[in-house]
């Protein structure tokens, strides 16, 4: 990928405002993700973190503001349409096709993306580190949940994206599991070249991860900045009302 | 057209040559379409009552005798559905079993499934319908059991006229074949008699005929014709007429069924004036005729009285087989039908019509009757005499 | 102007009776997830049930009524809780089913009764009449206990807790059950409560009308419109677009014609789907 | 990263031009041109007659099913396609049975389209009652467009087909078309539905997924639903072909649940599925016609029998015994639906 094509990639949060009804999802949000960088979101259950995802792809509409793919508008636009441009998302739960096998799965991706089989040879390394490849003509559904969510991402990032939404990749794995989240990112970002928006409640991950977050409280950005100096300053914490134990309930819910 | 008639005729020698020897000697089958399922089935459940009557009486006073020997009459009767389809695949199956004689269907639609069916495997059939199409030259061996409104429309109206006074009359049907078909002839015949008519149309399967009835009043009619609309229909077109007011004469130009219109409106006096087409007419031969029913089949007969023109139906059919000395060729007992005087023992004598308005003359006219109900009391029937065309 | 406020009436009169039936719809699809293809069914064995009660056994009328009702509830909790609950989570198979028996309830009903309409007078006769206008009493008498019938719909839905279980799944049912509600104990209720209204409506409309085994074929259709239009789920919407419905079924029919009001009626709803697909009150429609 | 120890991807499994259903389905349908090779019995023929059409409608219930959405508007197509041939073959004598399947697909495939793009933004149940109302609505027009369509009477007396100028008039000759017809519906269905299986099949197990990997869903379902209406339109040509008259009845709003019936009972996952359903049935419903008022009963008895007891239909509980004997544990490579429509609702997206 070149350099041009990188920087018309980035994408960009102008102002954006959401309700529903009376109730404001969000109000006045603006960030950068660089082309080919990485994005941290942080924020309490109800900071409005999905919906900002579910406004990018296209599936809700904003109330107000404008979200750009490098000199593209993009919201209020259909989902395949935004995907097809290059911005995909990923979803919290395990989402796949059903009765289908891993294969199946993979190849609709690039089907639907109108990408070629040269693709999945890219991504052999890192669908044989997630233990895909063994799994290859298994019914994908009756998998272990691990191993459905590692199949979800690699079809996003199947579709080669731009720019990649990440919902909570690392949610509901065990603990072991989430050195593929590290491994994921990393290989999107270098092998692909993929701006990613990481949003994600194992603090471990984004530290470990981003070079920068942004926190949503209440539908506000409150704060942004490196994560280890952001995650100490005080009404980060007092947002989070003790931000361990509800990582935790979050993670198993 | 005679291309046509040829190709059936060819293809269906070839069909019956099958079955030509599969058939006794002195067994006659009758196929009955009938509607068993649905609003119409008292209408198929008549239609089926008395073939199976016939088919017994005949057999039990030796009426069908070919070649010294006294025939067995079976009855196969199959849900015909109200629909061509249902019609279409039961005179297939009909077929299958080498059955060529068919009496019925009883609806529009059935008989026009039927025909095509009927005709390429060589049936000779007794069908009713009102449809305008229902019997023709290209159907040369379909004949029809009674005459529609054509033929009796005008003697009714005329009772009515002498009874009541009425300019204006409204007539309401289904807006489907068994519907429109008589309404237009029904008005045409009104007109005749200078009453001038509004036509009024509704979607089969309405219950509520408020609306309508409200149409109606405000087209100020002196007169109301509920034409075929079927009897449950009627019945509250009849009850929520009167409801709104209407104090004028109604006459049901379209068929039987008075009894089941006066228990859905509520009684006679609901129906107040009331003049309808009686396709027979009740006498004490009719009355005997009952009896012999109760007495040979166990049970009272069907309740609707189309029982009875259906029982003429299936009598001529053994006549005309009688006559042709076959059980299983079209041709010559509809040939034999043609030269039988429609006469039947216990209905009266009557003429062969059709030619004026179907272009054949295949069409059973027979006395009939004009039910009278004024003043909340059943009047007795006026006997009216078969129509001919002559 | 006679003629436009009788319309009106009449119009008002179909309103409450498509709404007692098109509540029960509703409440079936919104808590269910079901299309009840058999509610026609229970309306005319409602009928049917009356007719009996009040005309062979000769009980009076308004108990015959309650007993329609109640046992049409009680076949409803039967075929619920016996035959549907088994395919419940497979919205395709509930309909096979809820259609089936549907087929088994006419044909059973043509079995027992016959295809003849039996006569089932109202108790009540007579004619209110202000100059151009009139109304039956037997009428206006339907008229109000189909009122009181939604009335009480209303109070069970929106003041008991019961109510607000039902209304709270059918608003979001995956929602209701991650709260912890539990959702199954509901649905013999509430297929009951819906099947019970069908039977009621049954046994006050068909003497009015006509009983016969055929009658609940239409009553399908106008459910089917009247819960388009409200929104499927909605209870407000299905009151409102059951007196739209009729108001319009009415009006049509009396100023375009008897077979026209039918077509303006469905080219309407259509119309309406396509501006509007969740209805006039739905919610907006459930992405996936 | 490094490149040792890789495994090594699997090598693309290549898939048939058909799948073996289809095959098989294919071949039953050809078979029966030779039925009037060995028998004119007039009941034989008229049976087949009837199972053809109904399997050749309840393609498209098939073809919705795809997508996992339920149409009820089957007679409304059909009965755009055979009024359609009624029509040209009546008003311009045109009889040539190519030229009239042409026209009974193309008619109401192009009729689908508007239809189509307002239809198919609803989903699930809101599309089984739209679809419902369209059969209601078609009916009226049928009976109000007199002058076009003969109103309540019909269009009576359709000419004989002809192919390369040979006249297919009788019993055996009507069966020949319907056979025809039928192939042709059957070998565009299955390859339809296979040419976009992946497509397809993504849309009915979780299209949010499928949209969100640049499938643009709505371009299949239109696509699809068109085809279903051109099939449906074959059907009704046959219909009205067996007939010679184009009927109102014979498009009732109400035959759209046999169509149904026929699709789901024989198994909706597969091709085959709708000829055995509609073999199955249309014998079933002329066994029971012979009990009168008892067979709509006994009819409704057996959906529900056939509905609790074999989920996947017919051929789902045959193929599912046969995988067992062979000793495989996935039934069908099409899944469950009923287990994917709950793994739906579980993907379910909740606002935050």
């Amino acid at each position: 990928m070149t350099r041009q094509a990188l920087s018309t990639s980035a994408l960009h949060a102008d102002r954006i405002a959401k309700s529903f009804g009376g109730l404001k999802v969000f109000n006045d949000v603006s960030f950068t993700v660089p082309a080919g960088g990485l994005l941290g979101v942080i924020g309490p259950n109800g900071a409005g973190k999905t919906t900002m995802i579910n406004i990018f792809t296209g599936r809700l509409s904003l109330t107000s503001g404008q979200v750009m793919l490098g000199e593209t508008r993009i919201d209020g636009r259909s989902t395949f349409e935004n995907a097809l441009m290059g911005l995909v998302r990923s979803f919290q739960q395990t989402a796949i096709f059903n009765g289908h096998s891993v294969e199946t799965n993979l190849i609709s991706a690039l089907r639907f993306s109108k990408r070629d089989r040269s693709v999945l040879e890219r991504l052999a390394p890192l669908l044989d580190q997630f233990g895909l490849i063994e799994n290859w003509h298994r019914n994908a559904d009756v998998m272990p949940y691990g191993l459905q969510k590692m199949l979800g991402l690699a079809m996003a990032l199947a579709t080669q994206p731009k720019m990649l939404l990440l919902d909570e990749p690392a949610a509901g794995l065990e603990k072991s599991e989430r050195v593929n989240i590290d491994a994921y990112v990393k290989f999107a970002q270098e092998e692909f070249g993929c701006g990613v928006l990481l949003v994600e409640h194992d603090m471990e991950i984004i530290k470990r991860l981003c070079p920068s977050v942004i926190v949503l409280d209440g539908g506000r950005l409150i704060a942004e900045g490196p994560p280890t100096e952001v995650l100490s300053r005080p009404h980060v914490i007092n947002a989070y009302l003790g931000g361990s134990d509800e990582e935790d309930s979050d993670v198993t819910h | 057209m005679t291309m046509r008639l040829g190709r059936f005729m060819c293809g269906t020698l070839l069909a019956s040559a099958a079955f030509g020897g599969a058939v006794s000697a002195c067994e006659l089958k009758i196929g009955v379409p009938a509607v068993l399922s649905g609003p119409a089935a008292q209408w198929g459940i008549a239609l089926r009552g008395a073939t199976e009557f016939a088919a017994k009486e005949a057999m039990e006073e030796k009426r069908l005798v070919i070649n010294g020997v006294a025939c067995t009459i079976s009855v196969k009767t199959i849900d015909s559905k109200y629909s061509a389809e249902g019609a279409a695949s039961a005179a297939s199956a009909f077929a299958a079993e080498g059955i060529k004689v068919i009496v019925g269907p009883v609806g529009s639609p059935e008989v026009t499934g039927m025909k095509p069916v009927a005709t390429r495997n060589r049936m000779v059939a007794m069908v009713n319908s009102f449809a305008k199409n229902s019997i023709g030259p290209e159907w040369p061996t379909v004949f029809h059991i009674g005459p529609g409104p054509s033929g009796w429309a005008a003697p009714i109206i005329d009772a009515g006229l002498q009874r009541f006074k009425f300019k204006t009359a409204a007539i309401v049907a289904p807006n489907d074949q068994g519907g429109t078909d008589i309404a237009s002839v029904n008005a045409d015949i009104f007109k005749q008699r200078g009453v001038s008519v509004t036509e009024e149309y509704y979607q089969r399967g309405t219950t509520n005929f408020a609306p309508i009835v409200t149409r109606i009043m405000s087209s100020n009619a002196e007169a109301l014709d509920l034409a075929s609309s079927p009897a449950g229909d009627a019945g509250i077109i009849v009850k929520q007429m009167r409801q709104a007011g209407f104090t004028g004469p109604i006459f049901r130009l379209g068929g039987p069924g008075t009894d089941e219109i006066a228990r859905v409106a509520g009684g006679l006096d609901i129906l107040k004036d009331f003049l309808w087409y009686e396709p027979v007419y009740m006498d004490d031969k009719m009355r005997a005729l009952e009896q012999k029913y109760e007495k040979l089949m166990g049970s009272a007969r069907p309740e609707n009285s189309d029982f009875f023109r259906w029982t003429f139906a299936a009598r001529m059919m053994i006549k005309a087989v009688q006559i042709a000395g076959t059980v299983d060729n079209a041709e010559k007992i509809s040939a034999a039908m043609r030269t039988l005087p429609v006469e039947d023992e216990h209905i009266g004598k009557g003429y062969w019509i059709g030619q004026k308005f179907f272009g054949i003359n295949q069409e059973m006219s027979y006395p009939f009757a004009i039910g009278v109900i004024q003043g909340g009391v059943k009047q007795p029937f006026i006997r009216a005499d078969a129509v001919s065309e002559k | 102007m006679d003629s436009f406020i009788a319309t009106g009436l009449i119009g008002i009169s179909l309103g409450s009776q498509y709404t007692l039936l098109a509540l029960g719809f509703t409440l079936i699809f919104g808590i269910l997830g079901v299309v009840n293809f058999a509610h026609g069914g229970f309306y005319v064995m409602g009928g049917y049930v009356a007719y009996y009660c009040n005309v062979i056994l000769g009980l009076p009328y308004p108990v015959a009524v309650m007993l329609a009702m109640l046992s049409m509830a009680a076949l409803g909790w039967l075929f619920e809780s016996l035959i549907l609950e088994r395919v419940i989570e497979d919205h395709q198979a509930t309909l096979m089913v809820t259609m089936g028996f549907y087929l088994v309830m006419a044909t059973a009903i043509l079995m027992i009764f016959g295809a003849e309409s039996p006569q089932f007078p109202f108790p009540v006769t007579g004619v209110w009449r202000l100059g151009g206008i009139y109304f039956p009493y037997a009428n206006m008498i339907v008229l109000g206990a189909c009122l009181a019938a939604i009335v009480f719909v209303y109070w069970l839905v929106y003041r008991t807790n019961i109510g607000r279980g039902m209304r709270a799944m059918s608003e979001d049912l995956p929602v209701a059950s991650a709260l912890g509600m539990r959702t199954k104990a509901l649905f013999p209720f509430a297929f009951a409560l819906a099947t019970g209204l069908a039977g009621g409506t049954g046994a006050l409309v068909t003497p009015i009308l006509a009983l016969a085994p055929h009658v609940g074929d239409s009553v399908l259709a106008f459910s089917f419109l009247t819960v388009i239009l409200g929104g499927l789920g909605s209870v407000t919407g299905a009151t409102c677009a059951a007196f739209i419905v009729g108001l319009i079924e009415a009006y049509a029919a009396v100023y375009l014609g008897g077979s026209k009001g039918a077509l303006t009626l469905f080219a309407l709803v259509l119309i309406i789907l396509v501006v509007r697909p969740q209805g006039l009150l739905g919610r907006e429609v459930r992405r996936s | 990263m490094s490149s040792h120890d890789l495994k090594p991807l699997p090598a693309e499994t290549r898939s048939s031009l058909l799948s073996g259903h289809d095959w098989i389905a294919l071949v039953f349908v050809a078979m029966t041109f030779l039925i009037p090779v060995f028998s004119t019995n007039p009941q034989v023929l008229s049976q087949t007659n009837l199972i053809l059409i109904a399997a050749t409608a309840a393609l498209g219930v098939y073809i919705m099913q795809r997508l996992d959405l339920m149409s009820f508007a089957v007679p409304s197509f059909m009965a755009i396609g055979g009024y359609t041939v009624a029509l040209i073959s009546m008003k311009l004598h045109v009889t040539d049975v190519l030229i009239l399947a042409a026209a009974a697909f193309l008619m109401p495939a192009l009729c689908a389209i508007p239809l189509g793009s307002l239809i198919l933004r609803l989903k699930g149940v809101y599309f089984v009652l739209v679809t419902f109302v369209l059969t209601e609505i078609v009916q009226l027009l049928l009976f109000e467009a007199g002058p076009i369509t003969g109103g309540a009477n019909g269009l009576v007396g359709m000419p004989a087909v002809k192919l390369f100028g040979f006249e297919l008039w009788d019993n055996p000759h009507v069966l020949l078309t319907t056979c025809g017809l039928a192939v042709l519906s059957f070998a565009i269905t299955s390859l339809f539905t296979r040419t976009f299986r992946h497509e397809f099949a993504a849309i009915e197990t979780n299209d949010v997924l499928a949209e969100s990997l640049g499938l643009a869903a709505w371009k299949y379902k239109a696509m699809a639903f068109s085809i279903a209406a051109g099939v449906s339109g074959l059907a009704g040509f046959a219909l009205v072909n067996m007939l010679m008259t184009a009927h109102p009845s014979s498009f009732a709003p109400m035959s759209s649940v046999n169509y149904i019936t026929y699709t789901i009972v024989g198994g909706k996952a597969s091709i085959l599925g709708t000829l055995i359903g509609a073999l199955l049935l249309v014998s079933a419903t002329d066994y029971f016609a012979l009990s009168g008022e008892m067979s709509p009963g006994l009819f409704g008895l057996l959906i529900i029998i056939v509905t609790l007891v074999a989920r996947g239909g017919v051929v789902g509980v045959v193929s599912g015994l046969l995988y067992r004997l062979v000793g495989k544990t996935t039934p069908l490579n099409t899944g469950e639906t009923g287990h994917a429509a709950q793994e739906h609702a579980n993907q379910k997206e909740g606002r935050p």
